[in-house]
């Protein structure tokens, strides 16, 4: 079979991507992707040590599915609020949202 | 009443200055007269006390009487020691004879000022600050202890303050008081010093009388002792004006005159003189240097002081340097061991030096006029002035045989067995500078013509106010010096004369040496004849030298610069040190170590708020930063 | 290399393929295109991993809801519209530090002995993971229910037109 | 798998869930309620369920194997019930006034009780994680809440994403602990970790050092806390105050539960990660906050510099140091609310927020100006109030644990905090008003406050009271701990 | 007798939600319950500081008498038995103290008769500041000392902040917002120091307890004495105005109004040193005796420095500060002569330095309240139409400047013989010199402002107030009973000194 090391690097290289999305792209829907990014890496990592490592409680599998969960409403969340902010600012670019600083 | 009741002398007139203080305002006269209560009482109970002394006295030989109450006392924690101060009094023959200048010329000061003072604004001030004064120096006569000897000498300087700056209204009256505390607090300075060091390697106590004795065992180091006692005699040099420390007296005259008549006359200027005799053993058992210091500064006092009365024309300025010369003689005797001759001259300086201030006094409250250029002929108006000035002037020139003639004959014959040549000349030279000033002083006052004649027009003799603490002093000033002989002291009644009375440590008699006797009254005499021909009339001749010696006497004139050294000091260097010291706090201290400080957080705030730059990727990436840094830390340090 | 190495790897292109599309297209509807290849790879490594449920809620909450969302979401927001790049002036940075934070994590990762068999996945079924979900997790599942109905709300209050807007 | 599951021991929350669903409906039901009484109802909800966790008093039993229901929980469960009631009661006239969707307002509070009340029971990182959403996603609704207000929509925005990114690491690293130890149980984790972890060494530190990341962006820790101030300025008023004492606290809870039973064993390898953690929280809280102008952001980076204190308490792990980080996080937020207490009405009635916009107040409302005074010297740590006698017996407990040099690390930032706090105290002193006008009494308002104030001088003054049950609290997690890991494990002197 | 203790404690804190009650029409009904607290307070510690001799309690070699002690936090924690205790006691040093704060509280009430401002609110500051300072003076428990000690601080920006003045000079100006803020911060800073000491002093004496009593009887290792001594040290020095952290203190007593001057350089600066005593070299012996000779160079330098900033001042308020800083010198030199007589002297100019300088700051406060103007150039002769105000003020002048008789004089000279006697000649001869200089910057004040021809422009002054010379009078009472019979003073202050470890003879 495939060793566990294989998924978590994928898992990492996921994550390292989503990382850098967040971090270098600019519009808000964009980054969100970026984010679900790397959860899915969270999720994979998750997975992997349940079935490989803790396969009698596979708390793994458990904490993979509130995982989505959890990022699906997120992503509903976020989206609703850049909505709104497009709505009043017409803007969804993040780094032209700085009205507070310093 | 006995010696145990020596507290009342001092006493007496606290409660006075007490009363006085209170309900001063409030009394009938402001209250003069308790005051002349209260230091006629202390007067009249000096008698009890001479009499108790004379009455333990065994043959020649006096037993001092001391008495002290405890002050404070506490344990030393670990030491075993109790460190206590105490209130006492400490009565001998050098106590009686102070006791005695001190009450009688007080007490004439006092009914003179009665006159004098008449009329003033703070008439009742007056005699509520002089019976403070007269508590005070008793006190500190009596002391049997530094400690209480500091209190009362600090308290005299404190008077002293107040009552030279008694018109406080004029400037210089302000100034000159000040002056006076100040220039005499730097002697204290030491003073305090000598006594802290006294105490701190001597036998645990301020007792005047243990110390002496525990140094006179040995107890201290030679050069510690000698440091200490040098410290003491600065606190002397202070109090008695000499040099350099003689800039405030000139200036004292800002006072009322009965108050440089009673204290920077006949009291408190003599108080230093007193504290050196009082120590004298501890100056014997010291390194001779300390005695030596004594010495030359006493010399040179008297001369600079000499010199500098030939050229003053206020009338109380000259007084005060003839003042100064006194005592600067004082000291030289102080500095030959010749303790019985300081005293006996600090006695009859008393008198003749409080009597030619009063006299002063009398001259300037009838003319309202104190500088001689301005004055002559008075002799005519105010004959019993005259005649008394007379007799002080003659007095402090040294003319047989009025007093001040025995006293530093006695000086000059110590001077001249103990001292090298050299001192004795000077000593004679100032003899000659000394009969010059005060002729000078006599004649320009009271005779020849009158310079302004609107002055000399409603010049007048005094009351009986003035006139009769003139004429009892004059008296005493006359008379007073006959105590040197021992017959004149049996008959009064003292057992082995007046010499053996005042000097405690075996024999030390007067000695009579005819050929100093007449060297010093030819020089003195000379001196006077000469002034009387320099400044006669119209003083021509003298101004045709004071022509000649423009620069010397330009200098005497402004009194050697001292006081402008002095001036450049304090205003150069103490204030601009003060200055930078008040610039370095604020800007150093201040500005730049408290402010930078604070403004080094301000900044780095400034700094650091400007990485909040409001956007999400550039927290994204503290977050991940800071992750970063974490993890590869972690992994680095702990695996 | 069995072949089902081979499989894992051609899988594992697709979905880093899909990922790195997703952080580094112009376009943004590209952007979202990827993502749903990303998503259906990581689908399919659930499936290696023997979690076939694991992969059908992925594909139904990701590949369905999640993506038309963000379709939406940028259609809403008119995404395309925007002019100036995709990239913030961050990108140097941020490439160095997902680099480094990958090599970092793929060291950890490789450096553990992790123990338990890391060889072998261990099939769970559906069935468990049913019966846990409402009895073990029970707490969990009901506090998600209450995250769902949050974030429910929350969309609506904020996302939904006021008068007068 | 056979746990028992009693529901019962979980009545508040769903008390605090259902009161939620109830507010909606009765907004929706019953237009004539008014506004501001909903507020007052949902505070009453969360008063009842605070009163209600009171039957678990000396309890200790478990929820399955994911909750602890016992003197810790109970604790928290009234602290945060207690802080939600307090944040009803403060919004009414501010919801009333200026938000939209009162209802769902209130309930979203009631939501966030319910998952910081999970955070503080969960001794499982799952249940953990969840109730951390669910008070997460209820404030990232609540901070974008008012809809037409462009900050309060920047700010959501920033908190949203920030948070879901930090989650994501926070996710990460309990994977690699969950790889690492093989369960998410902190019990288990600490017994694994107390045993020979040479081997997994790599993915422990690494998922320790995420964890302690995104625990670090929850509870505000520097470098994790550039939100913190643009949530915090954004948000409507009392949600601030929500974000700062509630997310903060329960955070909080969560950190030092899941540090004490799972993590002890490694104390000496994190520790001083804490400690950098703390120092650099407070410096910048601190040193930043004297550069404010908006009494929010103010009170944003100061909350930040306490955050740096209470890490202390994480640093110096013991039961003695959760002892004392509990109690100054309840002094905190007492102090907290009463500082936002005296912001919210000023707001009220002015609309203003930037500190000079204060200047004055003590003409115009001399109780509000002394309220906020006393807050704010209570946060400085000045004695008679709160904030000195817990600092000190926090920083003593750091001390004790060999930490004196980060005591004094925080003593001397808590001097610096001094600085910007007299700064509004002078505006209000000092200032002269821009009109004269007196400050109408709102009555209701300042007995909020005056009960606040009254905890701040009871917390000073006699905190004796609230540290026995603090301690009660504390004591659970750590004898729990003695149970299943031994004696040895324990760093209790 | 100990519940007295406690009303010294708890009067001024109890009237502060009194004044509060009081409706902000009727300032005179504040300013009377103000005089009726002061009074008590006054009473109190005059009776604390009476019967103290009279008791000749245990005290078991800390001459601590009417004990009190209430648990208020044990077992808890990382404290053991009697861990934190409300602590209240009376010993040697802190009778006179607490006598002295008693004399300036009912001072001060008088002298701040005429605050119009925000009357009620002054009287809570001010009483809180009190209170702060009665705790500091008689707690016996190191949590509660420094609780107090921080009490005795927090009220001090507002009272200088909203009732002081800013002051513009030639050069430079010191707005009043200036000086509140620098004097807090500093002391505040200060504390954190002594935050540091009192912990480290906890962990190392293991006993689980702050009570000072016990503390004392730990065995501390000697190198850790040495450095947490300075800690101390330092931080309580800010407060005692040490050189070089004193500048807050001339700058905040020209910003802040007459009364509080009255306290804060009268009273309060006494906690800095009261602190080094109390807690520094008594439970720190080893410390003090190793970081002594700094100490001394500190003090010395500090009461040179002062002494000649002073002379350089014409503002009377920066004079007066200056002054203090070099009289805080004075008790630092006797502290750190470690001796008997030295300490003793130092706990004397405490209380001698306390009196005099409310007494010159009530003066200048008399003075500025009318001409509005304190640089003393440009007055002249105003004894002539204020001789009772010019009178005081020379008293508390000479008395500053060491004149037998008057309270300073006992106070220093026994702190120079301390300090020859622990062997500083130097410093014992600079402290002289000092207070040399200390009578040329009060002569010349005198000189300056209060003699000489009267300035016409100042024709129109008038006698201060009755308030005021009230207050005058009673602080020079307390002068001459100092300097008269000091007995009283030394007889409480050596009992205690000498139970003091690391103090010989």
């Amino acid at each position: 079979m495939i060793p566990i090391d294989n998924f978590l690097v994928l898992s990492a290289i996921l994550f390292s991507l989503g990382m850098y999305g967040v971090l270098a792209r600019r519009n808000a829907v964009l980054i969100l992707m970026s984010v679900e990014l790397m959860l899915q890496a969270v999720v994979i990592n998750f997975v992997a040590f349940a079935v490989y490592l803790n396969p009698e409680t596979f708390t793994g599998i458990i904490f993979a599915i509130f995982v989505i969960v959890i990022a699906a409403a997120e992503v509903g969340l976020a989206l609703a609020i850049i909505l709104r902010l497009f709505r009043n600012r017409q803007i969804s670019n993040v780094d032209e949202a700085d009205l507070m600083k310093w | 009443m006995g010696m145990d009741q020596a507290w009342l002398i001092p006493a007496i007139p606290a409660a006075a200055f007490a009363i006085l203080l209170i309900f001063g305002p409030y009394l009938p006269r402001k209250g003069d007269w308790l005051a002349i209560a209260a230091i006629g009482a202390s007067f009249v109970l000096v008698f009890p006390m001479l009499a108790d002394l004379l009455d333990q006295a065994d043959g020649t030989t006096y037993v001092a009487g001391e008495k002290a109450w405890e002050w404070l006392s506490f344990e030393l924690a670990g030491v075993g020691e109790t460190f206590e101060i105490e209130i006492g009094f400490y009565v001998d023959p050098i106590t009686i004879v102070m006791l005695a200048v001190v009450t009688l010329v007080a007490l004439m000061v006092q009914v003179y000022s009665i006159a004098y003072m008449k009329g003033d604004l703070r008439y009742g001030w007056y005699f509520t600050a002089m019976s403070l004064f007269a508590a005070s120096m008793l006190t500190l006569v009596l002391a049997n202890n530094l400690l209480l000897l500091y209190a009362g000498w600090e308290a005299v300087g404190f008077c002293s303050f107040l009552l030279i700056g008694f018109w406080w209204e004029k400037r210089s009256a302000a100034e000159a008081a000040k002056k006076a505390f100040i220039t005499t607090r730097i002697g204290d300075v030491g003073l305090l010093i000598g006594i802290i060091m006294l105490w701190h390697e001597g036998p645990n106590t301020f007792n005047i009388q243990e110390i002496i004795h525990f140094a006179e065992e040995g107890g201290y180091g030679n050069t510690y002792l000698t440091a200490a006692v040098l410290f003491l005699f600065m606190g002397a040099l202070g109090k008695s004006g000499q040099f350099p420390l003689h800039v405030w007296l000139p200036d004292a005259m800002e006072g009322p005159t009965p108050v440089s008549a009673l204290i920077h006359a006949a009291t408190m200027v003599v108080a230093g003189v007193y504290l050196v005799a009082r120590m004298l053993p501890l100056f014997e058992v010291a390194d001779p240097i300390a005695l030596d210091i004594v010495l030359i500064v006493g010399l040179t006092t008297v001369m600079i002081s000499a010199t500098m009365g030939l050229a003053a024309t206020d009338i109380k300025r000259v007084i005060a340097y003839s003042t100064l010369n006194s005592l600067g003689l004082m000291f030289v005797a102080l500095g030959s061991s010749a303790v019985a001759a300081a005293m006996l001259y600090l006695f009859v300086h008393g008198f003749f030096k409080a009597l030619l201030f009063l006299g002063a006094g009398s001259v300037i409250h009838a003319t309202e006029e104190q500088d001689m250029d301005r004055l002559g002929g008075l002799a005519a108006k105010m004959p019993i002035t005259a005649a008394t000035f007379a007799i002080g002037t003659l007095a402090m020139i040294g003319i047989v045989p009025l007093s001040g003639f025995w006293a530093k004959d006695e000086v000059l014959v110590f001077a001249e067995e103990e001292q090298n040549i050299i001192v004795y000349l000077v000593l004679l030279s100032s003899l000659v500078i000394t009969g010059l000033y005060m002729m000078r002083l006599f004649v320009r006052t009271f005779l020849f013509a009158p310079r302004v004649q609107e002055t000399y027009a409603h010049a007048h003799e005094g009351g009986l106010l003035i006139t009769v603490p003139l004429l009892v002093l004059g008296l005493l000033a006359t008379v007073g010096g006959f105590v040197v002989f021992d017959e004149v002291g049996e008959a009064l009644g003292f057992p082995g004369g007046f010499a053996q009375f005042v000097f405690l440590h075996g024999a030390h008699e007067f000695k009579f040496h005819l050929d100093t006797a007449i060297t010093s009254t030819a020089l003195a005499g000379g001196g006077a004849v000469a002034g009387w021909v320099l400044w006669q009339d119209k003083a021509a001749l003298a101004a045709h030298i004071r022509d000649a010696f423009a620069p010397v006497s330009a200098l005497l004139a402004n009194r050697y610069y001292i006081d402008e050294i002095y001036q450049f000091a304090i205003d150069r260097i103490v204030l601009v040190l003060g200055g930078i010291i008040a610039w370095v706090d604020r800007v150093v201290v201040n500005d730049t170590g408290v402010n930078g400080s604070a403004n080094l957080g301000y900044f780095a705030g400034f700094e650091i708020k400007f990485l909040q730059t409001g956007r999400i990727p550039n927290y994204a990436l503290a977050i991940v930063a800071g992750i970063l840094v974490l993890s590869i830390v972690m992994l680095v340090t702990q695996v | 290399m069995t072949y089902e190495e081979a499989i894992f790897y051609v899988i594992a292109a697709v979905t880093v393929a899909g990922g790195l599309g997703v952080v580094t297209a112009r376009n943004v509807v590209h952007s979202a295109l990827f993502l749903i290849l990303s998503l259906i790879g990581v689908a399919a490594v659930f499936v290696l991993l023997a979690s076939e449920f694991l992969a059908i809620v992925q594909v139904l909450v990701y590949g369905g809801a999640v993506t038309i969302l963000i379709l939406f979401a940028m259609m809403l927001t008119r995404v395309r519209d925007i002019a100036g790049p995709m990239d913030g002036p961050q990108r140097p940075i941020a490439a160095l530090a997902a680099a480094v934070f990958l090599g970092t994590t793929v060291l950890a990762v490789k450096e553990t002995e992790w123990r338990g068999n890391t060889e072998e996945a261990t099939v769970v079924s559906i069935d468990q993971i049913g019966d846990v979900l409402f009895t073990t997790w029970a707490m969990p599942f009901e506090i998600a229910s209450l995250v769902l109905m949050v974030a429910l709300i929350g969309s609506i209050v904020l996302a939904r037109g006021e008068e007068g807007e | 798998m056979t746990a028992s599951l009693e529901w019962g021991l979980l009545a508040p929350e769903f008390l605090l869930a259902g009161w939620a669903a109830f507010i909606i409906l009765i907004e929706l039901f019953w237009g004539g309620l008014g506004k501001e009484r909903l507020g007052w109802l949902a505070a009453l909800g969360a008063v009842a369920a605070g009163g209600l966790s009171l039957i678990w008093v000396d309890d200790a039993t478990q929820f399955g194997e994911l909750a602890d229901i016992n003197d810790y929980t109970t604790l928290f469960r009234v602290f945060f019930c207690g802080i939600g009631a307090t944040i009803c009661v403060l919004s009414a006239r501010y919801v009333s006034d200026r938000l939209l969707h009162p209802g769902e307002y209130y309930a979203l509070i009631l939501l966030a009780v319910v998952g910081a009340n999970g955070m503080a029971a969960a001794h499982e990182l799952l249940t953990a994680y969840i109730s951390l959403e669910l008070l997460s996603f209820s404030l990232y609704v609540l901070t974008a809440y008012a809809k037409f207000d462009l900050r309060s929509n920047e700010a959501g925005l920033k908190y949203m994403l920030l948070g879901a990114f930090s989650s994501a690491f926070f996710l990460y690293g309990i994977g690699l602990i969950y790889g690492a130890t093989g369960s998410t149980q902190y019990a288990e984790i600490g017994e694994v970790l107390s045993g020979d972890t040479s081997d997994i060494e790599w993915g422990m530190y690494l998922g320790l050092a995420m964890m302690i990341g995104g625990l670090g962006f929850k509870v505000a820790a520097v470098p994790f806390h550039m939100y913190t101030p643009d949530a915090y300025e954004g948000a409507p008023i009392p949600i601030t105050a929500l974000i700062s004492s509630l997310s903060k606290a329960a955070g909080f809870a969560f950190f030092l539960k899941l540090f004490a039973v799972a993590f002890l064993p490694l104390i000496d390898d994190w520790r001083y990660f804490i400690a950098g953690l703390s120092v650099a929280t407070m410096a910048v809280g601190n040193l930043v906050a004297i550069q404010q102008r908006n009494i929010k952001r103010l009170l944003a980076y100061s909350s930040i510099g306490q955050v740096g204190y209470l890490l202390l308490g994480i640093a110096a792990l013991s039961q003695d140091a959760a002892s004392a980080l509990v109690l100054h996080m309840i002094g905190y937020a007492v102090t907290n609310l009463a500082a936002f207490t005296c912001v919210i009405l000023y707001y009220n009635w002015t609309g203003k927020e930037e500190i000079e916009e204060y200047k004055g107040l003590a003409d115009r409302a001399p109780y509000l100006a002394l309220g906020l005074t006393i807050a704010l010297f209570s946060l400085a740590g000045m004695p008679l109030f709160a904030g000195f006698t817990t600092k000190f017996i926090l920083f003593q407990a750091a001390a004790e644990q060999d930490l004196l040099w980060l005591a004094g690390v925080a003593a001397f930032f808590s001097f610096v905090s001094l600085y910007y706090y007299l700064i509004v105290i002078r505006e209000m002193y000092l200032g002269e008003p821009e009109e004269k006008t007196r400050f109408p009494t709102p009555w209701l308002g300042y007995t909020a406050l005056t009960a606040l104030i009254a905890g701040v001088f009871l917390m000073g003054l006699y905190p004796k009271p609230v540290f026995d049950i603090v301690e009660d609290g504390t004591n659970t997690i750590f004898v729990s701990e003695e149970l299943d890991g031994g004696e040895d494990l324990v760093g209790v002197p | 007798m100990e519940y007295v203790l406690l009303a010294l404690i708890l009067i001024p804190l109890g009237v502060c939600p009194l004044f509060m009650l009081i409706p902000s029409r009727y300032p005179q009904l504040s300013r009377y319950l103000a005089a009726l607290a002061g009074g008590a307070l006054f009473a109190l510690s005059l009776l604390v500081f009476i019967v103290y001799q009279f008791d000749a309690g245990a005290g078991l070699g800390t001459g601590l008498r009417y004990e009190l002690q209430w648990d208020w936090l044990e077992n808890i924690g990382f404290l053991g038995e009697n861990g934190i205790t409300f602590y209240l006691g009376v010993d040697g040093i802190g009778a006179p103290l607490v006598l002295l704060n008693g004399v300036a509280i009912f001072a001060a009430v008088f002298v701040s008769w005429n605050i119009t401002h925000r009357t009620k609110d002054f009287f809570v500051l001010l009483f809180l500041l009190v209170s702060g300072v009665y705790g500091v003076f008689i707690s016996q428990d190191l949590f509660f000392f420094f609780f107090w000690y921080e009490v005795a601080v927090l009220p001090m920006y507002l009272l200088i902040a909203v009732w002081g003045a800013s002051s513009q000079f030639g050069t430079f100006s010191r707005t009043k917002e200036y000086g509140a803020m620098k004097l807090t911060l500093m002391l505040v800073g200060g504390s954190v120091l002594i935050f540091i000491g009192i912990f480290a002093l906890f962990v190392e004496a293991g006993a689980g307890t702050f009570d000072m009593v016990v503390l004392r009887e730990q065995a501390l290792d000697e190198d850790f004495q040495k450095w947490v001594f300075p800690l101390f040290m330092v931080g309580f020095g800010v407060l005692a105005g040490m050189w070089p952290l004193h500048t807050w203190s001339p700058d905040g007593h020209v910003a802040a109004p007459t009364g509080v001057s009255m306290l804060h350089a009268g009273v309060l600066m006494k906690l800095g040193a009261f602190g080094i005593l109390r807690v520094g070299m008594t439970l720190l012996p080893e410390g003090a005796e190793f970081w002594a000779p700094v100490l001394m160079v500190l003090g010395v330098t500090g009461a040179v420095y002062g002494s000649v900033s002073a002379l350089a001042q014409t503002d009377l308020k920066y004079m007066v500060g200056y002054s203090s800083v070099s009289h805080m010198g004075f008790v630092l030199m006797g502290l750190a002569s470690m001796t008997q007589i030295g300490v003793n002297g130092a706990v004397l100019q405490m209380f001698a330095h306390g009196v005099m300088t409310a007494l010159m700051f009530t003066n200048v406060g008399a003075i500025y309240d009318q001409a509005h103007v304190r640089d003393m150039t440009q007055f002249g002769g105003i004894a002539k139409r204020m001789p009772r105000h010019s009178a005081f003020f020379a008293i508390a002048g000479l008395s500053s400047l060491g004149l037998p008789g008057l309270a300073g004089f006992v106070a220093e000279f026994h702190i120079f013989v301390g300090v020859f006697r622990a062997g500083y000649w130097w410093a014992g001869g600079l402290g002289i010199l000092s207070a040399a200089i200390t009578a040329t910057y009060v002569l010349r004040m005198l000189s300056r402002a209060y003699f000489g021809p009267l300035n016409e422009k100042w024709a129109d002054l008038k006698e201060m107030r009755l308030g005021e010379q009230f207050a005058a009078v009673l602080l020079i009472a307390m002068i001459l009973f100092m300097g008269l019979w000091p007995a009283p003073f030394i007889d409480r202050i050596s009992d205690t000194v000498e139970m003091i470890p690391g103090i010989t003879g």
